[in-house]
């Protein structure tokens, strides 16, 4: 059953709304994405009736908030397709995810000369981290290169990553939307004895999440991304692997016991969260969940596909060589993000010309510098689209790019 | 108080305001576990002495709620004088009525809920497994209210991790020092 | 002009509810404060109107909801009495805060046998990160003594303070209440060249917050304690110190630059601010010091000092020696936080039995445990007041006690 | 597109699509500073050849947006040839245009708003300071418009930011060689 986007938009009040006299056009969900009534309303409700800090109160909203934190949790669970509710970790953002990885696991397991494989595609919230343990411990940083087509280089992987004690990589890139074989490298970073971590935030949105298949170890995703709301990310491990990691951040939640001289470290997963944890935040995940299991994730990546083959297809058939489309061609081989330099008018000017018209694109690096590096380019135009995005988004874009065409040649 | 009839039930105050075997044992021969609530600061401790496959002997110590107080008093009345198998039978039978079934073989317990309770489950060896089902509980049927009270659930099962601790590691003890 | 708590209590659609048929009485703000309808609004006015990513969109949206994000920082500036929106870093909880202390300048500046002074009466977020530290490269901790009344002593402060390089202390104890002479102290720390940290979790949300005053060189807070949402903290410092310090956590927003051998940090305050930050919960928080700017901190402290003056009284008046309030007696010198142990009843039982009366009250360590062992009991119960809180909130909690003596006697 | 007059004036779009001063200067003499927008990953490039306290010549190289390209190139026009001071007074006078005053004395601007631009401001030495009310900016007027677009500004403000941190290299290093 395809998905009724007509139905889907009235979800979201901020479409219904115009722009310099414009409909709105939201291309910019790989940034972030919007947040359906579902979502707000959870968080609303939550402090309108029993909002208390949790873990720690008998009384009736205290344990109210609890149970509906935990069960977020155990929605956030079954959405990855993880063994317990002991493995997902609530976080801040992804970003925090990984660099919670590298500062345990990491500080812990890599020394001068250990190596860690990443791509040239990463975004930087998976590049600075180990970036920081080069500088401070002197670890050696290895890349997989990526193609014309913008697909990783896979020819030399049993070679790159032999000796290597982790690989880490994007299973969507933010960039070029490419989704990555995660599983083939995660078999052959296995065999070498390598640990995998995944950065999951373009992917969870859109794909049917099993952690288990894709064979990684850490998998971190984003909730600001996949219709929830800011304050709030999530770090899956093995855990058997969390067990063994330090702890992190220190403070209330995560410790066992405190003395004036040492403390002891809680259970999985409040181990790893320290202090008040985004209460209101894991609510509205887990209400976007929700929203998204109703939908059904089949249907969700369904229309990513059929949306991104018409936008390929109608924006290269209107413009031809005016635009440049980053990535892979097969939509079935990529994620609903589509850089694209048009011309050679800059990224920002396209934004700021599109924004004229209420079409929302994104300009810039992407936080991905190397591979704009790579790609040759100091920034591209990015449009992306969830579930609330139909063909007459894409056409305003088209029509859009052709008036920025006349404002600057 | 009508709506707390259910989790302080008179026989549960009785054991609060009485509680059975407190205090303490010589170490060795009995062996000394904490239990720490990380929820509430509250600590159990129980003196374990263990010989010939039984639990000759057992005293608790350490401060809790009503709850938790009259649970390891209840808890030291039913297992005084069974067998190491009979034990661990109760504390599966007790975890059972408090809801928590044992999802994995590697002896951790899964309380899900809020974190805490001392490590140790009521699987592992020592002599020939009593199924649960012939447990008789008796008195301690009495804290099945608790399980409307998710929070004290801990309360509730405070000691019998505790004991389930000691039970392992008596049975370690004997196992490494000759007998 | 004083508060009219009848007022503002249509302000927070929570308190206007039953709980096992009574009437909501909401005596845990210590742990967390309840919302009001400006700052839910606030957040949910964001995401129907105007959210996306912040930082890097040139289209409209994205302005305004950078705009509003980087407001919040210039309200927050404002509250603290900052120099600058370069020295106010969000984050996602008071916790964090001081856990970027520990890990930036605390692993650039103290190494083994270098000591910390900290207090007895710390929250676990102010002591385990300095154990950890302690655990990690043996530095070494000290503390400032409790007295009976609640005080900290401070006859031995300036020994104690000798050879010291960071005091760290909390402004108004969680569990005590008390208010300690931060400035007081501070001068004697710097005076012996320490830096001073302040954890003004329990300060802020009631006092009028001057840093500068203070005398202080770090300052956390946390917004949840303040009408604000969950997901979001502050930590303000000054800025000299803030661009000496190492970055902390690594990814999008923080960099000016990245290259896959390399990266070049951010400036203040962003340089600490690693992935999407707490955007909608910014917003509330932003809109929480408006509502409390509204009414006047002056006020709001002035109606704390009545309302504990009150409970203080009518508690002692009707339970006699049954109740021990933990603490200064003087309502000027201490927060609205009354723990207390009453008859030899459970905190946890206490709790239990006044909930089925609607009356909330926090029981346990609160996140202190050495202080805990230091007075001598497992844990207290504890009612905490806020601006939402009057006479009648107290009488009843004073009329629950005497149906628990009742039950368990 | 009516809404964008304010931004994209006619002057604005012929200094970009005819930039003026693009290029390299061989370094020394020249020093070369480059200045980057983290918002957007664009890089300025400037080329600079101060002697005798006077721009001698300098040149932009980079890339980025019709703003920062066109701001780069008049600001080229407007400072070669002049004093150090001169050029000084410019860079302030084109910074207030901007909305952004001087909060401070160390050196250090305060953009307000998001982050980026190259540091180091129009402050510091070199020969006598000139008022910026006595700085004509001319055709750089055009870029008035920017104002209303806040994170344009970082477009239109980064050549001039490299440059003012240009100014400090080339005078340092004249302080330090043998002139
Ligand atoms: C004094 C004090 N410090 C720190 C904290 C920790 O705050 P958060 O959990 O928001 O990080 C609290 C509250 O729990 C507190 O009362
Ligand atoms: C692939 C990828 N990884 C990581 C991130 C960082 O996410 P966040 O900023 O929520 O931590 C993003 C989004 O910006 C992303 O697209
Ligand atoms: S409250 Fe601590 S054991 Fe019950
Ligand atoms: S967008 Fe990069 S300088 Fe204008």
């Amino acid at each position: 059953m395809a998905l009724d986007v007509e139905l889907v938009k009235k979800d979201f009040a901020i479409l219904d709304q115009l722009v310099h006299g414009h409909r709105i056009v939201y291309l910019d969900s790989a940034s972030s994405s919007q947040k359906p009534a579902a979502v707000l309303d959870a968080m609303q409700h939550l402090y309108e009736t029993t909002y208390a800090n949790v873990h720690r109160g008998v009384y009736a909203i205290a344990e109210e908030s609890t149970r509906l934190y935990e069960e977020a949790r155990t929605k956030v669970a079954a959405f990855l397709g993880a063994a317990s509710t002991r493995e997902v970790i609530f976080t801040k953002n992804v970003t925090e995810a990984i660099n919670l990885v590298a500062y345990t696991w990491g500080r812990t397991n890599l020394g001068p000369g250990d190596a860690v494989l990443l791509t040239e595609m990463e975004h930087h919230a998976n590049l600075v981290p180990w970036l920081q343990l080069k500088a401070e411990r002197g670890i050696e940083l290895r890349y997989l290169g990526v193609d014309g087509e913008g697909q990783l280089i896979l020819d030399d992987l049993e070679q790159l990553v032999d000796g290597v004690k982790l690989v880490g990589l994007t299973l969507v890139s933010n960039v070029l939307g490419t989704l990555n074989p995660v599983a083939e490298v995660a078999r052959v970073a296995h065999a070498a004895g390598a640990l995998v971590l995944v950065d999951g935030a373009q992917y969870t949105p859109h794909f049917t999440t099993r952690v288990a298949e894709l064979g990684c170890d850490f998998y971190g995703f984003t909730a600001h991304k996949m219709l929830g709301p800011t304050g709030i990310g999530c770090l899956w491990a093995r855990e058997s692997l969390l067990e063994e990691m330090p702890i992190f951040l220190g403070g209330g939640e995560m410790i066992r016991d405190v003395r004036l001289d040492g403390f002891t470290a809680n259970e999985l997963p409040w181990k790893f969260e320290a202090g008040t944890p985004p209460i209101a935040e894991a609510v509205g995940l887990g209400a976007a969940v929700d929203y998204l299991l109703a939908i059904g994730m089949a249907d969700v990546r369904a229309h990513e596909i059929e949306l991104t083959r018409y936008a390929l297809e109608s924006l290269h058939e209107r413009h031809g060589d005016d635009i440049r489309i980053f990535g892979p061609s097969d939509p079935e081989k990529r994620g609903g993000v589509l850089s694209f330099a048009y011309k050679d008018i800059h990224p920002h000017d396209i934004s700021q010309v599109l924004d004229e018209v209420g079409v929302c694109v994104r300009a810039g690096h992407h936080c991905a510098k190397p591979l704009m590096r790579r790609l040759g380019v100091g920034a591209t135009a990015r449009a992306s689209f969830y579930l609330y995005n139909d063909e007459a988004d894409v056409d305003a874009l088209s029509s859009a790019l052709t008036s920025a065409d006349r404002l600057f040649s | 108080m009508p709506g707390l009839e259910d989790l302080y039930r008179e026989i549960i105050l009785d054991h609060y305001r009485n509680p059975r075997n407190r205090g303490e044992l010589p170490t060795p021969p009995a062996v000394r576990v904490e239990g720490f609530n990380p929820l509430c600061g509250d600590e159990i401790v129980v003196f374990l002495d263990v010989a010939d496959d039984r639990v000759q002997d057992l005293r608790i110590g350490g401060q809790g709620c009503s709850i938790s107080q009259s649970s390891a008093s209840m808890m030291s009345a039913a297992v005084k004088g069974k067998t190491v198998a009979e034990a661990r039978a109760t504390i599966r039978a007790f975890k059972s009525l408090m809801s928590i079934h044992e999802q994995r073989l590697d002896g951790a317990d899964d309380d899900g809920g809020a974190s805490g309770g001392a490590s140790g489950a009521g699987g592992g060896g020592g002599g020939p497994a009593v199924p649960e089902a012939a447990v008789k509980l008796g008195d301690l049927e009495a804290l099945q209210g608790v399980v409307r009270f998710p929070v004290r659930i801990k309360c509730a099962t405070l000691s019998w991790n505790t004991l389930a601790q000691g039970l392992d590691e008596a049975q370690e003890a004997s196992a490494t020092s000759p007998s």
